[in-house]
C-alpha cells in the first residue's frame, strides 16, 4: 500500500509543481464552454436545453487532453522501466496513476461546473445533476482513457491518435451522463435509470482499464 | 531615480520598501473616502440602491482593462527594451489583475440579478470582460507551466501583446455577435448623463482601486525579485560541491 | 446611510466578496514576502552568497 | 546465487541484434558487456531486465528470492534517471525507495554517500548530469536488491565522481551481488569481460 499512496502523492505532487499543468484541464474546459454560446448564439432558452450536454462534451474533452501525459512523461525520463521492474503490479500501479490524474485533472471540473452552470443558465438541480454525473462519469473516461494512454505510449504517439483512439470508447459515458442529466434538468425521463448504468460503466471500467492498460504497456515494451 | 536607475533591482528593492508604506496609506485613505462617498450617495430613480454595486464593480473593470495595459507597457520592455525588471513586473501583474477580472465579473453578474431577473446574461459587456479573464488565467498557466522564467516571459510578453492588440478585436466580435442576437437594448451603464452624486465616488473609488494595484503590484514585484535570487543562490549552490562545514 | 432597499443582500454580498478577494491578495502577497525572505535567510545562513559577495537581502 | 544466461538471442524491429550469447555470474562477480555501438549493450541488459521481449534462449536466476522475479530483484540504471525535475532531490529518492518496495535502508545514508545531502532539499531541475547520476546511483543504494544491471554507468561522472562508484560497486559485490555493466571505458573494479556484437 505505501507504494501506491507514495506513486498517487508524486503524481500528484508533479501536476501541481510549476511545469505541471493540472489546471490548465480545467482551463480549457471553461474555455469551451464558454465558446459554445458564441456558436449556438446567447439564446438563454436554447443554452439552458443544451446546457448539460455542453458541459459533458467540454468535460470529455477536457479529461482526454490531460491524459496525453500519464504514461508518456514517465516513458520520457525513464520512470516507466523501473514502475514495470518494482514488486508492485504493473495493473495496482495503472490505478494509482489513473486515481492520481482524476484527482488533479477530473476533481477540479466538478469544481469548476457550478460556475459554468450559471452561464448556461442552468437552475440550481440540473446543475447539481449535472456534476453529480460528472462526479459518476469522469473516472470512467480517465480509466478508459488510461488504455488508449498506454497504447499511445506504445506506438509512441500522443495527442490526436490519443483522441481517435478513445474518443469512441467514451461515447456510452456521454449517452448516459448527459441523459441523467437532462432526466433530472427536464424530465420525463426518471434520473436513476441512467444514472446506475452510469455508475455501472465507471465501475466497470475501473476494472477493465487497468488490466488493458497494463497489458498494453507490457506488449510495447521496447 | 530614472527608469535606467530602477532597472537595477536592487535599487528597485529599496525603492520599494521605502514607498510601499506611503501607498498603503494613501490606498487606505482614498478607499476610506471612496467607501464613505459610496455609502451617502443617493439611489438612482432606475437602478435604485443597486448602483452601490456600480462604485466597486467599475473600478474593477477599469483596472481589468489597466492591468493588461501595464502588462502590455511591460511586454515592450521585455521584448524591446529589454528592461531587467520588465518581465517581473508582467509577471506579478497577472494574477492580480486576474483577481479583478473576477471581481468585475462576480460584482456585474450581482448586479445584473435584480436588474435582469438573471446572474448571467451574455451581454457584450459581460462576455468580453470573462474572455479577458479567461485570458489572464492562460497567461497565468503559460507562465505557471514553464520552470526557467527568463524562458517564460519572452512567450508571456508575446502573448500578452497579442492579447492587447486582440482584445478590441474580440469586443468588436463580441458587440456585432450580440446585437444580431439580441433586439432589445440592455441597460447601459455610464455615458455622458452620469449625474455628479454618482461621478464623484466613483472617480474616488476608481483612484483608490488603482492605488490598491499599484500597492500590491510593487510588493508582489518586490517578491518576485526575491523569489528569482533565490532560485539563483540555489542553483549556485546545487553547483558547489559539498563544503565541510 | 440611505436604506439598502429590496436588494440589499446583492449590493453586501459585493462588498464582503470584493473585500474577501482583495483580502486575501493583501494575505497572500504579504505571506508570500515572509516565505521568501525566510528562504533567503536560510540560504545565507548555510553560507550562499552572490557572486558579488553581498548579502542579497540587502536592501541598498 | 548465480545469474546465468544460456544461448540468448535478441530482436528488434525484425532485425536480430545478437544471438546465441552466453554468460554466468557468480555472488561477488561483475561482468563488463564490451561491443561497438549497436552490438546490442543496452538490449542486453533490458533483456535481463524484463523491459525487453526475449527473441529464444533463457535467463536464470538461482538462489535469489524464489517469490520474486528476476527484475524484481533487478537495478536498472539507464541513461533516463527517473527523477521528476519538478521535485526535490530528497522527494525523488524517497519515492522510489517506497514505490520499488523491499529491504530499504537510510536515505540520508545514500545521499551522503553521493555526496548530494547538503543538497536533498532543492528540485532535482537544478542539478547538472552528473549530479543526475549521483542520485540515480543514490536509488541504488537506498533500496537493496542483489542484481545491478547498468547502463554506462560512468558516464557524466567527474574522475571524482567514477571514483567514487567504482567503490560502490566494489562495496557491492562484497556484500554478494551480481553487477552487469555496459560500457565503454574500464569500470574502475575487476570484473569479467563479455562482448559482444562483431568486434570491429
Amino acid at each position: 500500500m505505501t507504494a501506491l499512496a507514495a506513486l498517487i502523492r508524486r503524481d500528484v505532487r508533479v501536476a501541481l509543481r510549476v511545469g505541471g499543468g493540472a489546471l490548465i484541464g480545467v482551463l480549457f474546459f471553461l474555455t469551451v464552454v464558454v465558446l459554445m454560446p458564441f456558436a449556438v448564439g446567447p439564446d438563454l432558452a436554447l443554452l439552458k436545453k443544451l446546457g448539460p450536454a455542453i458541459l459533458w462534451l467540454g468535460a470529455l474533452l477536457a479529461s482526454l487532453l490531460t491524459l496525453d501525459r500519464l504514461f508518456m512523461a514517465d516513458l520520457e525520463d525513464g520512470s516507466l522501466d523501473l514502475i514495470l521492474m518494482s514488486r508492485t503490479p504493473l495493473e495496482l500501479a495503472c490505478v494509482a496513476k489513473a486515481l492520481a490524474h482524476w484527482l488533479v485533472a477530473g476533481l477540479p471540473l466538478i469544481v469548476a461546473t457550478p460556475a459554468l452552470g450559471l452561464l448556461l443558465n442552468l437552475d440550481g438541480a440540473a446543475t447539481g445533476a449535472v456534476a453529480l454525473t460528472l462526479l459518476a462519469g469522469t473516472p470512467a473516461l480517465t480509466f478508459t482513457g488510461m488504455i488508449g494512454a498506454a497504447l499511445a505510449v506504445t506506438l509512441r504517439r500522443g495527442g490526436l491518435l490519443l483522441a481517435v483512439l478513445v474518443l469512441p470508447l467514451s461515447i456510452p459515458v456521454l449517452i448516459f451522463g448527459v441523459a441523467a442529466s437532462q432526466a433530472a434538468a427536464t424530465g420525463p425521463l426518471s434520473f436513476g435509470t441512467p444514472f446506475s448504468i452510469l455508475c455501472a460503466l465507471s465501475l466497470a471500467s475501473l476494472v477493465i482499464g487497468p488490466f488493458a492498460a497494463a497489458a498494453s504497456l507490457r506488449q510495447g515494451l521496447d | 531615480m530614472t527608469l535606467i536607475e530602477l532597472a537595477n533591482p536592487s535599487r528597485f528593492l529599496a525603492l520599494a520598501s521605502r514607498v510601499l508604506p506611503w501607498l498603503v496609506a494613501a490606498t487606505v485613505i482614498v478607499l476610506a473616502i471612496g467607501l464613505y462617498q459610496s455609502a451617502t450617495a443617493p439611489d438612482d430613480y432606475q437602478q435604485g440602491a443597486t448602483v452601490k454595486i456600480m462604485f466597486i464593480h467599475v473600478p474593477n473593470a477599469w483596472l481589468s482593462m489597466f492591468v493588461w495595459a501595464v502588462m502590455s507597457v511591460s511586454a515592450l520592455g521585455t521584448l524591446v527594451w529589454r528592461h531587467p525588471l520588465a518581465d517581473v513586473a508582467q509577471k506579478a501583474a497577472a494574477p492580480i489583475g486576474a483577481a479583478f477580472t473576477f471581481l468585475a465579473l462576480v460584482t456585474g453578474s450581482l448586479w445584473g440579478r435584480p436588474m435582469w431577473g438573471t446572474y448571467w446574461e451574455w451581454d457584450a459587456r459581460l462576455t468580453s470582460v470573462l474572455i479577458l479573464f479567461l485570458m489572464y488565467l492562460g497567461l497565468m498557466a503559460l507562465w505557471r507551466a514553464v520552470d526557467d522564467p527568463s524562458r517564460a516571459a519572452r512567450a508571456a510578453a508575446v502573448l500578452t501583446l497579442v492579447g492587447a492588440i486582440n482584445i478590441p478585436i474580440i469586443k468588436f466580435s463580441v458587440d456585432w455577435w450580440n446585437t444580431l442576437h439580441q433586439g432589445e437594448s440592455v441597460f447601459r451603464m455610464g455615458g455622458p448623463t452620469l449625474d455628479r452624486a454618482f461621478l464623484i465616488p466613483l472617480m474616488v473609488m476608481a483612484v483608490g482601486f488603482t492605488l490598491l494595484f499599484v500597492t500590491l503590484h510593487i510588493a508582489a514585484m518586490r517578491n518576485e525579485i526575491l523569489r528569482r535570487r533565490i532560485r539563483s543562490l540555489q542553483m549556485l549552490q546545487a553547483g558547489k560541491p559539498r563544503t565541510a562545514a | 446611510m440611505t436604506p439598502l432597499g429590496p436588494y440589499a443582500t446583492f449590493i453586501v454580498t459585493s462588498y464582503v466578496l470584493v473585500a474577501a478577494v482583495v483580502g486575501a491578495l493583501i494575505i497572500w502577497v504579504i505571506a508570500d514576502y515572509r516565505r521568501q525572505t525566510a528562504r533567503l535567510h536560510d540560504l545565507e545562513a548555510s553560507g550562499v552568497t552572490r557572486r558579488s559577495g553581498r548579502s542579497a537581502t540587502e536592501r541598498s | 546465487m548465480k545469474l546465468s544466461a544460456r544461448d540468448l538471442r535478441c530482436v528488434r524491429g525484425g532485425r536480430e541484434v545478437f544471438s546465441g550469447l552466453d554468460f554466468t555470474a557468480t555472488a561477488g562477480e561483475a561482468v563488463a558487456v564490451i561491443g561497438p555501438n549497436g552490438a546490442g549493450k543496452t538490449s542486453l541488459l533490458r533483456l535481463i531486465a524484463g523491459l525487453l521481449a526475449s527473441g529464444g534462449g533463457s535467463i536464470a536466476l538461482e538462489g535469489g528470492n524464489d517469490e520474486l522475479t528476476l527484475p524484481e530483484q533487478a537495478h536498472y540504471l539507464g541513461h533516463r534517471d527517473a527523477m521528476k525535475p519538478a521535485l526535490s532531490v530528497g522527494d525523488n529518492l524517497a519515492f522510489w525507495r517506497d514505490f520499488l518496495g523491499g529491504e530499504a535502508s537510510d536515505m540520508e545514508a545514500a545521499l551522503t554517500t553521493v555526496g548530494l545531502d547538503h543538497i536533498a532539499h532543492l528540485p532535482a531541475a537544478f542539478l547538472s548530469a552528473g549530479q543526475r547520476r549521483r542520485l540515480s546511483m543514490a536509488r541504488l543504494l537506498a533500496v537493496k536488491r542483489p542484481i545491478w544491471l547498468l547502463d554506462e554507468p560512468t558516464s557524466a561522472l567527474d574522475t571524482a565522481g567514477q571514483d567514487a562508484f567504482a567503490s560502490l560497486m566494489a562495496g557491492h559485490l562484497a556484500d554478494g551481488g551480481i553487477l552487469l555493466a555496459a560500457t565503454h571505458s574500464p569500470i574502475g573494479i575487476p570484473a569479467q569481460e563479455l562482448r559482444i556484437g562483431t568486434i570491429a
